[in-house]
């Protein structure tokens, strides 16, 4: 297995707005293994509160061996990380999970909202790299245009170009980024590659089916270990039972869970 | 995977746990180390004095709905509801690659009534790689009205000799800590047979969200672990220590070396690690590490000369 | 002093704990803020639904040698000894001060036998300005070997009527948490006349200094509070609030007017503010701000539709 | 009464040596009524690990409205503490206690071990601006030139000369304060303020005793909440029962303690 915990230093900490931070780490071991979907746990503080570590996605890597993660301050560990030092090091575990499994023979879709935006940059620019007849659709939303430009800038710098929804209509569509999505002509044998909210993704799950899309999701739970020991980070899955996020997941096949729409 | 640390010195870390000579007094504990393959990329499990696997019932168990864990002040509460593939595919799926790793096993069992504890134990008898059994108590007894095993002395022991009946390994009896008198439990647990006991296992508690007015694991109650239980765990070693003849292994809130030498002068002949796996996976090693250099250090003849050492007058 | 905020919300914050009543359910915890007077400098007194003092014995107590105190992982731990003046004393030199405070005073009282409880709460019994006693529960009773009071349903409710039969106020029986079933015991002293109950005490723990090997308490042995008990005393006031009928006092880890809405919700009609007040002494005023507007922002008729308000089933 | 809690702004951060900083908070309400051998209780971080309070010295005053303490990093506290930067804030409660009561009418001998030495800057200021006949005597020690120069440095601005300990010579005398102390002509009727580590408050306290000299004492205890409350800080007193340093104290006479000697 190629999982490591690593002592990361941090080489630059952008403020994209007054809450969204993006970290870039050098951590040549995970960002030399890394694949898109895969995901971190992070160490916010050298004390024992909070106690766990926080689970990040993995956003870009470079091939200098850093890697990149983008997260909003929601609570006491993201706040703690927010206030770190360049140069400062972060212990990080990873890279850890199952991330998307890329079918180059379907055209793609990546959808993604909010901070589920993070996963699908690494994910496109794996597509490209594995080269594709189709440049992939991009469909982001998120709140308002402070939040999504600068995450658009991203993709508009790999050559995608991003359809856009927010809630105040300030950028893109006005409305759900589902209302986008039904309107792109995504062709048939269409993949989807979905990471956001439960409903946004459920709602981007229901029109998948409804078109025969495959749709491929990245869950988020609760976490404690990140690597399939404390078995806390369950998802209900359609045969019964549970599939282990950090695991079986966090991506999964839309198919195999079972939803509560 | 690294090689053996040829630099941490050749000190005797050697302890017993009835007839089971483990090389040093670090074990895993039950629930926190998944099947010990889930450690391997980060820690070199043979130099791990034992690991005790998750919890083993007769039938699969599929656990309780999520949320199941959830973080507290310097701890965690967890109800995954003792989700485990049952003895039998533990047995056929499991064994093989644990005997790989090199490491003492031992199994935790857990069961709703006693002949659920005998059944698991007869089945688990004759498997080779298992170095002992520990009996998780904190269950409740479906039979006397939910009542946990572990929380009366009778109930306690009567599981206790049912295990020891129908197996040959030592046998670790795992206290519960929500009782009044732990040395109670672990008096009528010794004179039933145990080899030795283990404590503590969690602390009942709870966690709610005010936004949503609902309790944050969907079991509502969960086991509290972690530092914040660390005093409680030390406190109820120093009693049963006191209270019974066998060996105590100590379990609670242990992340450092240093909590491994206070939990051994307390009276603990062996500790388990737990969540400090989740927090930093090379926890374990890590404290045999400190744990071999402070005897080095310190030049001690073993580790043995740290059990029960605490200095009490003046 | 600062003026009474006046942009506090004028809200139904009122709380009834027997036969008195509270402006809001805010009470400080004993032990914790001294006789009151220490907060002067940083608390508006008489925005508090209450203060309890410090335990009061029928002699003065000198307490337990240094050192006294240690901090844990988001707790402390504490082996005061029960230091205090004595109840004539109390009477005599602490409850004039009291009495200026413009606050209810709740005194709260420990004893060595059933007749030190009963003596103390006679002497107090015709004492102008005490609100309501509270009884802890939690010593050693030495008639009985020196097994808690509050370990045992009889004697805790033996407790509880002498205290009942010696004076006429309020009594609230103070809950230790170190017990099996604390169901039981709360119905036991329900039974026995207590007008409330209140819990929980701390949580018995023990911390060694490695280097010096002895413990770092004189007395071994002390009380765990603060945060990291909150779990463990959330589940308990969820639990004890569903066996009686009389109204329930949540202590334990409360720093904020969000965990002051938990305990409500878990069941509790007021709640103890306690280790906090050392981090924070304004914590009890701020938790009393954070209600008024919780309740206001949530247009509340009153704060009474929080208790035992948690939402269950889906 | 005076005390207060007060967000303070760190003004500046003096690292003195690799583990001895000076910090420089604005505080008004604190500065303008602090004493000295008044302490203060700092919150080091935000979460609840480490939970309590720690106490420190006011080491400094000035008129516009700050006030300085100077701490060793021993623990995760201090740890936290010496990695704030300027320009943060501190939740400070002060100033506490009861500091030490200045004779006027008596010579002053100030005698400093290590931290000990923090309160003893604010002391000198206070006497010399009380106007006295005679400078204090000042008699400092430390483990090494290293950590004593910029102590000694404050009290040189002061115009007060400091006689010199070291453990390891490299400054003043090579070994114990007391040798210092015993050495100099201190006059009949000398009061000492002494504060620093317990061994050498009692031999302080000893040769003052063998002298008639007056003694007071700052002891450093446990403490958790610093005013009078928790009952935790607790010193053995001579006449029986126990004296709360931070209510009675910190600075007792050395008279009224009792003194494993
Ligand atoms: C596999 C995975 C990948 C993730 N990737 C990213 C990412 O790339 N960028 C990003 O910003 N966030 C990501 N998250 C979510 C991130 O882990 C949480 O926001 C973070 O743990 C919150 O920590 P905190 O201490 O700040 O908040 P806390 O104080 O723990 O909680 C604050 C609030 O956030 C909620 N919360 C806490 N943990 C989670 C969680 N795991 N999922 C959802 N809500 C939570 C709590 O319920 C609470 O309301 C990911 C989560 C998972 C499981
Ligand atoms: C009235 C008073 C004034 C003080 N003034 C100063 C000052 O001006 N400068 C300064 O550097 N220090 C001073 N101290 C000591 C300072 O409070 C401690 O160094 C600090 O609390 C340690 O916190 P920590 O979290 O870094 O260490 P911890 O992690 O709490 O402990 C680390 C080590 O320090 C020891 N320790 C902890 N607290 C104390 C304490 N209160 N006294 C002695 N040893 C302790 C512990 O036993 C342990 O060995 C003062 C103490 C008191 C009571
Ligand atoms: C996620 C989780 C799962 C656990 N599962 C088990 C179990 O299956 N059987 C058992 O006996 N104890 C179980 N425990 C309890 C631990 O083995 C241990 O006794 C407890 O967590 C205290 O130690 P700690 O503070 O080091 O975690 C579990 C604990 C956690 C956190
Ligand atoms: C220093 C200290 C002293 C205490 N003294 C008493 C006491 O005299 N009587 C009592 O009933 N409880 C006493 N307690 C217990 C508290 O009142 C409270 O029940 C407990 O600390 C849990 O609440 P907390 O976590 O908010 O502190 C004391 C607690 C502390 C920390
Ligand atoms: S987070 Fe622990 S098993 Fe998935
Ligand atoms: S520190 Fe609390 S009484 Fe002195």
């Amino acid at each position: 297995m190629s999982q490591i915990q690593e002592k990361t230093q941090i080489i630059r900490i952008d403020r994209l707005t007054s809450d969204i931070v993006r970290l870039t780490l050098d951590a040549p071991n995970i960002a030399s293994v890394a694949s898109p979907g895969q995901f971190v746990m992070i160490r916010t503080g050298e004390t024992n509160d909070p106690l766990l570590r926080r689970p990040f996605s993995i956003s870009q890597t470079s091939s200098d061996g850093h890697f990149q993660i983008l997260f909003k301050v929601v609570g006491r560990g993201t706040d703690l990380l927010s206030h770190c030092r360049e140069g400062e090091c972060l212990s990080v575990l990873g890279p850890l999970g199952s991330g998307y499994r890329i079918d180059t023979s379907r055209p793609a879709c990546l959808v993604g909202g909010g901070m589920g935006i993070a996963p699908l940059l690494f994910l496109g620019k794996r597509i490209l790299q594995n080269g594709v007849d189709q440049r992939p659709l991009v469909v982001l939303g998120a709140r308002n245009r402070e939040e999504l430009q600068p995450l658009i800038d991203d993709f508009a710098d790999l050559g995608l170009k991003v359809h856009a929804a927010t809630d105040d209509g300030s950028l893109g569509h006005h409305g759900l980024l589902t209302d986008v999505l039904k309107s792109l002509d995504l062709g048939p044998e269409c993949m989807t590659y979905v990471c956001g909210p439960k409903p946004m993704m459920a709602a981007v799950y229901l029109f998948c089916r409804s078109k025969k899309y495959g749709c491929q999701v990245s869950v988020e739970t609760a976490m404690a270990c990140g690597m399939g020991a404390c078995l806390g980070c369950i998802v209900p899955l359609k045969k019964g039972g549970y599939g282990h996020s950090c695991s079986d997941g966090p991506v999964f096949d839309a198919e195999d869970l079972l939803w509560q729409l | 995977m690294k090689f053996v640390d040829s630099k941490t010195p050749a000190v005797d870390l050697q302890v017993s746990i009835g007839s089971l000579t483990l090389k040093n007094p670090i074990m895993t504990a039950s629930g926190t180390f998944g099947y010990a393959k889930e450690f391997e990329p980060y820690v070199n499990l043979h130099r791990l004095g034992a690991v005790v696997v998750k919890g083993i019932s007769l039938l699969p168990r599929a656990g309780n709905p999520p949320p199941r864990i959830v973080e507290t002040s310097c701890g965690m509460l967890n109800a995954i509801g003792l989700e485990n593939v049952g003895v039998d595919r533990f047995i056929s799926e499991k064994m093989d690659s644990l005997n790989g790793v090199n490491v003492p096993v031992v199994v935790n069992i857990l069961g709703d009534t006693l002949e659920e504890y005998r059944e698991i134990s007869e089945r688990l008898a004759d498997v080779e790689g298992i170095a002992a059994i520990e009996v998780n108590i904190s269950c409740p007894n479906v039979k006397k009205g939910g009542v946990a095993f572990g929380t009366v002395p009778e109930m306690a022991a009567s599981v206790t000799k049912a295990v020891k009946e129908s197996c040959s390994v030592p046998v670790i009896v795992k206290l519960s800590p929500n009782v009044t008198d732990i040395s109670l439990i672990a008096r009528g647990v010794e004179e039933a047979g145990a080899d030795a006991v283990s404590l503590i296992n969690t602390l009942i508690g709870m966690a709610i969200d005010h936004r949503s007015r609902r309790p944050k694991l969907a079991n509502v109650i969960g086991g509290l672990s972690g530092p914040a239980i660390k005093p409680v765990a030390l406190r109820m070693v120093f009693q049963v220590a006191q209270a019974v003849s066998i060996p105590v292994i100590g379990i609670g809130g242990i992340e450092t070396a240093e909590d491994v030498l206070e939990f051994m002068l307390a009276g603990a002949t062996a500790v388990q690690i737990g969540t400090a796996n989740f927090v930093n996976p090379r926890a374990s090693e890590e404290a045999v590490e400190g744990i071999s250099r402070y005897v080095a250090d310190q030049r001690l003849q073993s580790v043995r000369e740290l059990i029960g050492g605490l200095i009490l007058a003046d």
